[in-house]
């Protein structure tokens, strides 16, 4: 039990490297973006996971009085506003790769860069 | 009266549970997309109306039990909506039918 | 049991994330994010994290896939170049992942009440929120009053990155225009029938639940952040029915860009009529006589300007991204 | 007896991802995702009540409202993906 008290933290650490890897060495800049959206989707579920208290229950009072366990609503505030700022940066990096492919004709980095030394 | 219900809706709780396992080996073992579709879909609305019938049950007359009804409701508006786009994209972009018949004229569509 | 629970999805969570690296075609890619995005709602929701499951939810389910298929549409479905270095990276990766798994043992257990986490401000919120403020969910007191700042500067990112997208993608810019073809894929799903009488009696109805959440956000899990997602969500859905033109003539570019500042100011707004009437910048408590009505007051401003510019900003994506395919 | 149900759902997850994984049509994947959708739906309600917050059912509200529009997305997709092939192929003939 004390060790699957820490699965949550190893899942977050497998799931941030799956998405890093795609980052590093996939050359599709789509690909990198999925990589990066795992990357940010582990983050988030750290987070939440650090502000879950046993026995507890969502931050929003039933019955209008603080009493009984909840858990911590400082985290899920600030991934709240997280989760919406990721899909507009996401498609900040989405309009980018498509002005990439306009210009260069291809999104993958190998042909990009070819592009360019010539 | 209170043990009729928890009874029935425990009985339609396990049948909701079994009808959507049901669906999902249904889905992974047919042979091909119109079957595994048909699994999928048929059990996904009987699971569905079974489970969220049997959780009414539980909720008896409360907002829950309206917000339960709500969500059965669209459920079953887009289940059947989204299961018919699919296959009729499919049909129209070349998968044909695992069981057809080999006489079949080619153009019968 | 929660434990257990969230043991089986943040399984079946790793298979999906490995699965989305490992497939080559991207539209696949895109459709298993859509599972990665159920399931991590699903576990934010075991987690007791009920207005972040909210967001996931009216994020990932609808503008997320739109977004990414839209940007597929005008680059390429398949990654055509083989994955560089592979082995270098796998041995960074890994190794990587071994010492942040050697970091976890460090951690306090998952749930463990007497973590740092839970034993500095946490307390503080959650015991002082009726007090000051008077609303049931702490969440929501925390994003608009105590940490309304952080929220300012978010709302700004979104503006921020709303603004980007145009830039890139607005009208006039490269390539856009010149590829008329003899087709013309503004026109939507319109002759698909069923679908579209479906998803018409929808549209209302997803309008009228995204206003419970922006004004119900008080009281139970929601605000203006899944509130703008869903009726972006709705908006997109005409969009995708009735071809994104009608949608364009319904709410032209010119209020979308209207509303993504419109909110941000509103915010900001609230903000500097706070200063002045004598108290600081975000303050709401002298906003009406009595502190605590002021603070509810100041929220439900707040909540609707995220709600607005949250809207406004994931609809000018959209178009743009649109717009671009015709 | 709700985490009858509940187990039950988490198997059926567990076989609709095995069946986006395999595939191996594009249409298989979108089958899978849209039956993943309506099992989460099944889930938050069931998981709502069985840790005693009913009020918590907004979520499976929301799922149960927008989860179409991922569908329709993807149907909008293939149609001007075909679209755009029909007019390549006749701008190339």
């Amino acid at each position: 039990m004390e060790l699957l008290g820490l699965f949550h933290y190893w899942v977050f650490a497998i799931l941030l490297m799956t998405g890093f890897y795609a980052v590093i060495a996939k050359l599709n800049l789509v690909k990198k973006l999925i990589g990066l959206t795992l990357f940010q989707a582990a983050v988030f579920l750290l987070y939440i996971t650090m502000g879950k208290v046993d026995g507890g229950t969502a931050p929003i009072f039933p019955d209008g009085t603080a009493a009984g366990i909840f858990s911590n609503p400082l985290p899920q505030v600030l991934i709240l506003t997280a989760i919406v700022v990721g899909i507009s940066t996401t498609a900040l990096g989405l309009g980018i790769v498509v002005r990439i492919k306009e210009e260069y004709g291809s999104i993958e980095e190998d042909r990009i860069q070819e592009t360019d030394r010539r | 009266m209170d043990t009729v219900l928890d009874i029935l809706s425990w009985f339609l709780l396990v049948a909701g549970g079994c009808s959507v396992l049901i669906g999902g080996i249904g889905a992974v073992r047919m042979p091909d997309l119109y079957t595994r579709m048909h699994a999928a879909s048929v059990t996904d609305s009987l699971g569905s109306i079974l489970v969220i019938v049997g959780v009414m049950l539980q909720a008896g007359l409360s907002l829950a039990a309206i917000k339960l009804g709500a969500i059965l409701l669209f459920l079953l508006l887009t289940g059947p909506t989204a299961s018919n786009a699919l296959a009729s994209a499919a049909l129209l972009a070349g998968t044909r039918p695992f069981a057809e018949l080999p006489e079949e004229p080619e153009d019968a569509r | 049991m929660t434990v257990l629970f969230g043991v089986f999805l943040l399984s079946l969570l790793v298979i999906t994330a490995i699965a989305i690296v490992r497939t080559e075609n991207l539209f696949v890619a895109v459709m298993l994010m859509g599972i990665a995005s159920l399931l991590i709602a699903a576990n934010f929701f075991i987690l007791d994290a009920a207005d972040v499951a909210l967001t996931e939810a009216a994020v990932g389910a609808g503008i997320s896939t739109v977004l990414f298929l839209s940007a597929l549409a005008l680059t390429s479905e398949r990654e055509r170049s083989p994955t560089s270095r592979k082995l270098l990276s796998f041995t960074v990766v890994v190794v990587a992942a071994l010492v942040v798994i050697y970091a976890t043992f460090d951690k306090p257990r998952f749930g463990d009440p007497e973590a740092p986490a839970q034993t500095h401000v946490a307390p503080w919120y959650l015991e002082k929120t009726p007090e000051y403020i008077d609303i049931p969910n702490v969440v929501t007191a925390v994003l608009g009053s105590y940490r309304a700042y952080d929220t300012l500067g978010e709302v700004f990112v979104v503006f921020t990155a709303g603004v980007g997208v145009l830039f890139l993608l607005g009208p006039g810019t490269g390539a856009a225009g010149q590829r008329t073809g003899p087709t013309d894929p503004g026109a939507g799903l319109r002759h698909h029938l069923i679908p579209r009488v479906v998803g018409r009696v929808l549209i209302p109805f997803i309008l009228l639940f995204g206003l419970y959440v922006q004004f119900h956000g008080e009281y139970g899990p929601g605000g203006g952040f899944q509130a703008g997602a869903l009726i972006a969500a709705a908006i997109v859905l005409y969009a995708l029915l009735e071809g994104e033109r009608q949608a364009l003539r319904v709410l032209p570019e010119r209020l979308l860009v209207g509303l993504m500042a419109g909110g941000a100011l509103l915010y900001a707004g609230v903000g500097i009529a706070g200063m002045a009437l004598g108290g600081n910048f975000l303050d709401y408590s002298v906003l009406a006589g009595n502190p605590v009505k002021g603070q509810q007051l100041g929220i439900l401003l707040i909540e609707a300007g995220v709600g607005i510019t949250v809207t406004g900003t994931l609809l000018g994506i959209f178009h743009a991204f649109a717009a671009r395919e015709r | 007896m709700y985490t009858i149900v509940t187990l039950a759902t988490f198997v059926t997850m567990g076989l609709a991802l095995v069946r986006a994984v395999l595939g191996p049509s594009v249409y298989d994947r979108v089958l899978a995702v849209n039956m993943f959708g309506t099992k989460t739906v099944l889930l938050l309600s069931v998981i709502a009540f069985l840790f005693g917050r009913p009020d918590f059912l907004d979520l499976a509200l929301a799922y149960a409202l927008i989860n179409f529009i991922g569908v329709l997305a993807v149907l909008e997709f293939f149609r001007s993906r075909s679209l755009r092939r029909r007019a390549e192929r006749g701008a190339t003939r």
